[in-house]
């Protein structure tokens, strides 16, 4: 019992990073019709927001310290943060410490303003054209974003801790009146999952409660009318993007400290976030997210032990069984709607 | 010709030209020249221009013709190869019986997968293939590997059965052949600072593809590529006129994944390796990428597409810090160093970046992909010949 | 204008055919052209760095190929000479290799088993190189070497720990200076037993491919004979990411060590987790929760972070060696980039050496010459100690360390500490040995 | 008992009864129209008649044989064809290759691999779409892509696609909607000769009077998905019931 439920707390966090970029996905499809194959490198973005303010925040000078040497026999250089010195050892390394959330503050304007310069730059020309050439384009736009990270920040990992008030878990078990340490939970994750629940909230309460967003809504549900009424959707479109941009760079900052961010891990968090928006149905926010969890939760069920020893292979190829089986079942997704890109 | 109309005839006499004379074609730079790190003409890389080629036209019998997306061509390629391998280790070194056993077993997987997978249609169609392909992938990585020896990738060793023939030749295993022909042969020829090579197993897939690609032709211009091209056009009328769309595109999907299948039939001629990374969700998208690029719906598009990303990979991958030094060496020296610095990022471990700009240069000036690209080419030129002549004689230049 | 790649090739340049500038055209195969392929008959020789440029592994081939650099430059009489001053053949005399001046092409193998070979083929074909080095997973070295086996090339492998190298795919035409999975077991297993006593229970999580197979297979014998106790082995898909799902199960287990047979981006990963989830501050059995990982790369602990600190693992060599040869090595590799060479970069420099140096003895690039200098060689002063190189199953035997995450970092390279140098004793096994059985080398190919 | 019958229809949308027992009756060789106010169920009859839509419950028989649980390409080789109100044509194929398509479908049945013929050699099907085309007046258009012609030869089109296939039974669903006098005029005159030179039977949906009463031999009256009334076209015009339910509203 106790296994399962640590598997659905662990499903949870895995599906609140699907829910999340496919939710950013599914937006950009819903309101302005594009396949947005560069939306796991918005994601792969945000995590770099978070790198590169752990960068700015350790900027150092370097202090020569004659009693120890490098590896070439030299006195050894020690590398001392500005903010360290100006702010003192407690404040500034708390400062250090606190870098992912801190992060949040510049990933905000910068999504911003890579939404903004996407859309208006790019995608705006590709709304008529067939969805093959925006797939080609984007995945093309996803590869040059991913080569300049690369080209910086080289291709390895690199650590982006909590903070250390996060860093320790939460023993469920003890809580729920069961054996200590028998279901424990890093802060960190319960952050994330709560983080991934106000953002969704928020986005559905924008959508929901203004007049903006009930536009959206409108274009979501049939284009051509709500451009018959005059509306200026242009700008709403330019703005949508850069919410769902926004949404993407956030959940990536987020991760950073769960997995060392790299360059590669929009494209390896892309295919299961398409997998995760068309299980849902495309176009449909509510069926985004449900699917994101649902996978998120039925994929850490099938790496259980007694599930892969049963049948072994399917902690591999779970998501593409139900995605199947789904696609099979219900044609047009969870909650998809007809006639959505179904030609 | 064959039973073409002229232009489909011009077309396929110059495809014929082009690849049997593509040593040459392809080797335009003298060796020992600085250019000659751009030269392509070697036998693997025009090996997988051509394999490339017969992959990327079958996948453009379905999504050309039909619209229907596969995000998961590359399976069949996979499992076609896995195929060939084992009937090299089990029966015979001989190519012809591997290309065969290829091209059916892909043929059949794509008739499972295909029949499964078409009863859904736009993005939904394209998810269900591609969750079929990642699942090949990853069964084919893991919990397979007694069958396809998984990351190494299947492949030959010295103590396989093979019933119609030897397992070694003096410790070394049997190079693939053709009737005793074999795929590493190559002739070599010298002219001046020029050196071409003539490759067994590339004029081998060169004829393959050749005939490929008349039978595509043909399919194209037949009352059943009519069918598939109406298939995309509005499948409501096609259902209303009486015809049943679901064999017409279950049979284009086989067709293609047979195309595949040859295909991985022939590298695994030309190379006995097959590696699970064929059938990658990357691989299938390098093939939808190579059609898109090329020009999806005509017929040379995909062959140009397969031969501009395989340049690509290949040629660029390979240019490196040193060789761009070497370039520049005849320039003051710092203007040799920023100028190595400037094009640095985009050779050698940056290729990805240059061909993900190439990307998205073609989508947007070329609609309709590198086809689109000669044809204004074409018109250009032509016009101008026109002016020069008749001036206003406006052409209509028929769609491909 | 004048520099140029000289290959099999560059004949065409030098040779008689160019200065006539007539267009005869002179038909010749390649079977009839030379003794063997590729044979260097300008004043160079064309050596392949087929490393990852692309992919995940991306950092660690762009170390290898500054080794190589560093190594041509040695071998040309460039620089400060490196270890051809500690090796203890003293052949090699900076005059290149047999008095040809040693030239490279580079190519990006992607850590795929297919884009490896093409990029091989492309500098066997075009290139004319004589020998291909390189890459950074088992999967593409074992690929690659049967391309080298089939094409009469040598290959000098970079990177690849998996048993299977020169086990059951090893190829006479190939070399592996680099340690094994069936190593890295008997050399941790007694630190193991030293360090968490021996009545511990193992849970293993292994990566889903032929290296994490092999990996697990050495540690679990290995720790077994030890007396511990393997509780549990799951594999872990390739692709994930994150390893939250196979890290919880483990709370549930009895077991009180973790075993992480996984490498570069899987690592990382799959140790930050399991620190995220507090498995090291576990009391189990009364006994303290220890996580184990395999295979250490310095260049992907850095991804951990903090999280390698006090575990352990192995490691084929580290530029805190002491010995003149490590020394010289490290000297030369940190002036000319800034930082010290990584373990990869390592055996990347010295299985050219050891190439240069064999053709050198031989007298000849002929492959067969070569493999016949290279069976059997013991050398010294490479920075494993003294080496033999095995004729049975071209796998190079010497010593092994046992690393330790360092508690108190220098710097960002300094993140490991030798442990233990587990003497070449200890790691020895015979060529028949069950884990490395199914395989045979064949005979060499010389290509012709 | 006609080519067509249709027995005791209904079919429900959640809520909203669409038909109500409906029974509608075709003569062979006749034309009849069926007529009645937006929302009457016109279009949900005829999506039942090509298997578009399954009744929930009646049986509909089209020259003795049942329609119902067949697809609508098996519906459609019984000898039924059907104009759509908005043309259904292949916009991105040739004026004659849209023809070419339904005489493969005449000759060949649902489906064949003919992948190595070559379409333009297929001389029996290119002069019978080319025969038909001249006889719709539209043999100058043959190489003209059907997505760039106008409403009207998109309809004209779509007419000749159907009767290439020399259907027992052509269902028209407003083949005049949106079109200028002048231009249904041109359909009734080509309706009307399509009548006179070949057995066929139509069942026409009609908004415009004008053309019903020109073409039409027979009219069924649909309101609420009930039919109120069956007769001739003289009769109609006076019945009270439809003046009631659907000429008092309209008719101007």
């Amino acid at each position: 019992m106790d296994a399962l439920l640590l598997q659905v707390l662990n499903g949870l966090d895995k599906g609140s990073a699907y829910a999340l970029i496919a939710l950013g996905l599914t937006l950009i499809f819903g309101t302005l019709g594009v396949v947005n194959f560069a939306h796991g490198a918005l994601f792969m973005l945000g995590a770099f927001c978070a790198v590169t303010m752990q960068r700015i925040l350790t900027l150092s000078y370097e202090v020569v310290d004659e009693t120890r040497t490098d590896f070439l026999g030299n006195p050894l250089k020690v590398d001392v943060p500005y903010v360290q010195s100006w702010f003192g050892d407690s404040v500034g390394g708390g400062i250090i410490d606190w870098a992912v959330p801190i992060s949040l503050l510049m990933a905000v304007p910068v999504m911003i303003f890579v939404g903004f310069a996407m859309e208006r730059g790019l995608i705006k020309h590709f709304y008529k054209r067939p969805h093959a050439d925006q797939i080609l384009v984007t995945f093309g736009l996803a590869i040059v974003l991913q080569e300049i990270i690369k080209y910086f920040y080289g291709a390895n990992p690199i650590p982006t801790p909590a903070p250390d008030a996060f860093a320790g878990s939460f023993d469920f078990g003890a809580m729920l009146g069961m054996q200590a340490g028998s279901i424990i939970y890093p802060y960190w994750r319960l952050v994330y999952f709560f983080f991934a629940l106000a953002i969704i909230g928020g986005v559905f309460a924008f959508l929901q409660f203004t007049t903006f967003g009930m536009v959206v809504r409108a274009g979501m549900a049939d284009r051509e009318t709500v451009g018959l009424l005059g509306i200026d959707i242009d700008r709403r479109f330019t703005i949508m993007f850069a919410i769902a941009a926004v949404v993407a760079g956030l959940a990536g900052v987020m991760y950073a400290p769960i997995n060392s961010p790299n360059y590669h891990m929009g494209m390896d968090f892309l295919v299961l976030s398409f997998v995760v928006v068309v299980v849902g149905g495309m176009g449909s926010l509510p069926g985004a997210v449900a699917a994101g969890f649902v996978l998120g939760i039925l994929e850490s069920f099938a790496s259980m032990a007694e599930v892969v020893a049963f049948l072994p292979g399917i902690n591999q190829i779970i998501i593409y069984l139900v995605a199947i089986i789904i696609l099979l079942t219900r044609p047009r997704g969870l909650m998809g709607r007809k006639g959505v890109m179904e030609d | 010709m064959l039973g073409l109309n002229r232009k489909d005839s011009l077309l396929f006499v110059v495809v014929i030209c082009l690849t049997m004379f593509a040593p040459f074609l392809l080797n335009p730079f003298p060796e020992g020249s600085e250019l000659a790190q751009f030269n392509a003409g070697y036998p693997d890389l025009m090996q997988r221009f051509v394999i490339f080629g017969i992959f990327a036209i079958g996948f453009n019998i379905l999504f050309g013709l039909t619209g229907y997306l596969s995000f998961g061509h590359a399976a069949f390629l996979g499992v076609g190869s896995y195929a060939g391998v084992w009937m090299m280790k089990l029966l015979t070194m001989n190519v012809i019986p591997a290309i065969l056993i290829s091209v059916v077993v892909a043929g059949l997987f794509s008739v499972l997968v295909g029949y499964i997978s078409l009863r859904r249609s736009g993005i939904y169609f394209s998810i269900l293939t591609l969750a079929f392909a990642q699942m090949s992938f990853s069964l084919a990585y893991s919990v397979l590997t007694p069958i396809t020896n998984g990351e190494t990738g299947l492949q030959l060793s010295l103590n396989d059965p093979r019933i119609l023939g030897v397992s070694e030749v003096d410790g070394s295993i049997p190079p693939a052949n053709l009737f005793g022909l074999s795929m590493r042969d190559s002739t070599e020829l010298a002219m001046g600072n020029w050196l071409f090579t003539f490759n067994v197993g590339y004029y081998l897939s060169a004829v393959v593809m050749l005939i490929a690609f008349y039978v595509a032709i043909r399919i194209f211009r037949s009352p059943f590529g009519m069918m598939l091209r109406a298939v995309k056009s509005n499948q409501q009328r096609l259902n209303y006129t009486g015809l049943n769309t679901k064999p017409y595109t279950l049979a284009a999907f086989v067709i293609s994944g047979m195309y595949a299948g040859l295909a991985g039939g022939l590298m695994v001629a030309m190379d006995p390796l097959a590696g699970a990374e064929r059938m990658q969700w990357t691989a299938s998208g390098e093939v939808v990428l190579m059609t898109i690029l090329g020009g999806a719906g005509t017929l040379i598009g995909p062959i140009l597409g397969a031969g501009f990303i395989k340049y690509f990979e290949n040629i660029f991958s390979k240019i490196n810090e040193s060789i761009l030094h070497q370039w520049f060496a005849f320039l003051p020296d710092g203007l040799e160093d920023a100028l190595v610095f400037m094009v640095y990022p985009f050779i050698g471990k940056g290729w990805h970046l240059t061909l993900g700009i190439m990307f998205m240069l073609v989508v947007i000036f070329l609609p309709g992909g590198l086809v689109e690209g000669g044809q204004r080419l074409g018109r250009l030129f032509r016009r101008r010949r026109k002016t020069d002549t008749k001036p206003g004689a406006g052409a209509t230049e028929p769609a491909e | 204008m004048s520099k140029t790649d000289l290959t099999r090739r560059g004949v065409m340049k030098t040779g008689a055919v160019a200065g006539a500038g007539l267009a005869v055209p002179t038909i010749f195969t390649a079977r009839s052209a030379s003794a063997f392929v590729n044979e260097p008959t300008g004043g160079s020789v064309t050596l392949g760095f087929n490393v990852p440029q692309t992919g995940p592994y991306a950092d660690e081939g762009a170390d290898e190929l500054r080794a190589y650099e560093l190594a041509v430059e040695h071998l040309n009489g460039g620089g400060d000479g490196g270890m051809l001053s500690t090796f203890s053949s003293k052949t090699l005399d900076g005059t290149g290799i047999l008095g040809k001046k040693v030239e490279y092409v580079t190519g990006d193998t992607q850590t795929k088993s297919d884009a490896a070979r093409a990029s091989a083929k492309s500098m066997i074909e075009k290139d004319g190189a004589i020998m291909i080095t390189g890459g950074s997973s088992s999967g593409v070295a074992v690929a690659v070497q049967a391309l080298c086996q089939e094409a009469g090339i040598i290959f000098m492998a970079g990177l690849t720990h998996s048993n299977d190298t020169t086990g059951k795919d090893r190829k006479a035409n190939g070399f592996r200076h680099f340690f094994n999975s069936y190593m890295s077991g008997a050399a941790l297993a007694p630190v193991l037993a030293n360090a968490y006593g021996t009545d511990r229970k193992a849970y293993h999580l292994t990566a889903d491919y032929n290296w994490g197979y092999t990996t697990e297979e050495a540690i679990t014998s290995a720790t077994e004979a030890m007396g511990w106790e393997t509780v549990e082995t799951v594999k872990t898909p390739l692709a994930a990411t994150d390893f939250s799902a196979y890290i919880t199960p483990v709370l549930q287990s009895d077991a009180d060590v973790l075993v992480l047979n996984h490498y570069g981006g899987n690592m990382v990963n799959s140790l930050t987790n399991a620190v995220q989830f507090g498995l090291r501050d576990r009391i189990v059995n009364g006994k303290q929760f220890e996580i184990v990982v395999p295979l250490y790369s310095r260049l992907m602990a850095r991804g951990a972070g903090e999280n390698v600190k006090g575990i352990f693992g192995s490691t084929n060599w580290h530029w805190s060696l002491q010995d003149e040869g490590s020394k010289a090595f490290t000297r030369s590799f940190g002036t000319k980039y800034g930082f010290p060479p990584s373990q990869a970069a390592h055996t990347c420099y010295v299985q050219t050496l050891l190439y240069a140096d064999a053709v050198q003895r031989a007298g000849s690039f002929n492959p067969c010459a070569v493999v016949e200098a290279l069976e059997g060689f013991e050398f010294d002063g490479l920075g494993n100690g003294p080496t033999l190189y095995r004729a049975e199953d071209h796998q190079c035997f010497k010593d092994v360390l046992v690393v330790r995450g360092k508690e108190n970092p220098t710097s960002e390279f300094d993140l490991l500490e030798i442990v233990e140098i587990t003497p070449v004793a200890q790691v020895t096994y015979p060529h028949d040995h069950p884990q490395f059985a199914g395989g045979a080398l064949g005979s060499c190919n010389p290509g012709v | 008992m006609g080519l067509l019958e249709v027995k005791n229809v209904n079919k429900r949308f959640g809520g909203l009864q669409a038909l109500g027992d409906v029974n509608l009756s075709v003569a062979e060789n006749t034309v009849h129209a069926i007529i009645g106010p937006n929302g009457a169920g016109k279009s949900t009859l005829l999506n039942c008649l090509v298997g578009k839509l399954i009744p929930d419950t009646g049986s509909v028989m089209f020259d003795g044989q049942s329609v119902l649980g067949r697809k609508p390409h098996e519906i459609n080789q019984m000898g039924i064809s059907r104009v759509f109100q908005t043309p259904e044509i292949f916009g991105d194929l040739t004026v004659l290759e849209n023809v070419m398509i339904p005489c493969f479908a005449r000759r060949d049945g649902a489906f064949k691999l003919h992948a190595f013929e070559t379409v333009m050699n297929e001389a029996e099907i290119v002069d019978m779409a080319e025969a038909m085309l001249t006889d719709v007046r539209m043999i100058e258009k043959r190489d003209v892509h059907a997505g760039s012609l106008s409403r009207g030869d998109k309809r004209r089109l779509e007419m000749a696609m159907c009767l290439v296939q020399q259907p027992k039974l052509l269902l028209l669903d407003e083949p005049t909607a949106g079109m200028a006098r002048a231009d249904t005029n041109n359909t009734i005159d080509l309706l009307k000769e399509i009548k006179a030179s070949r057995p066929i039977t139509m069942a026409i949906i009609e908004h415009d009077m004008h053309v019903v009463f020109s073409l039409a031999e027979r009219i069924t009256v649909l309101a609420q998905g009930t039919p109120l009334v069956e007769d001739t076209p003289e009769n109609i015009k006076g019945h009270p019931k439809v003046q009631e339910a659907y000429l008092g509203q309209s008719h101007e």
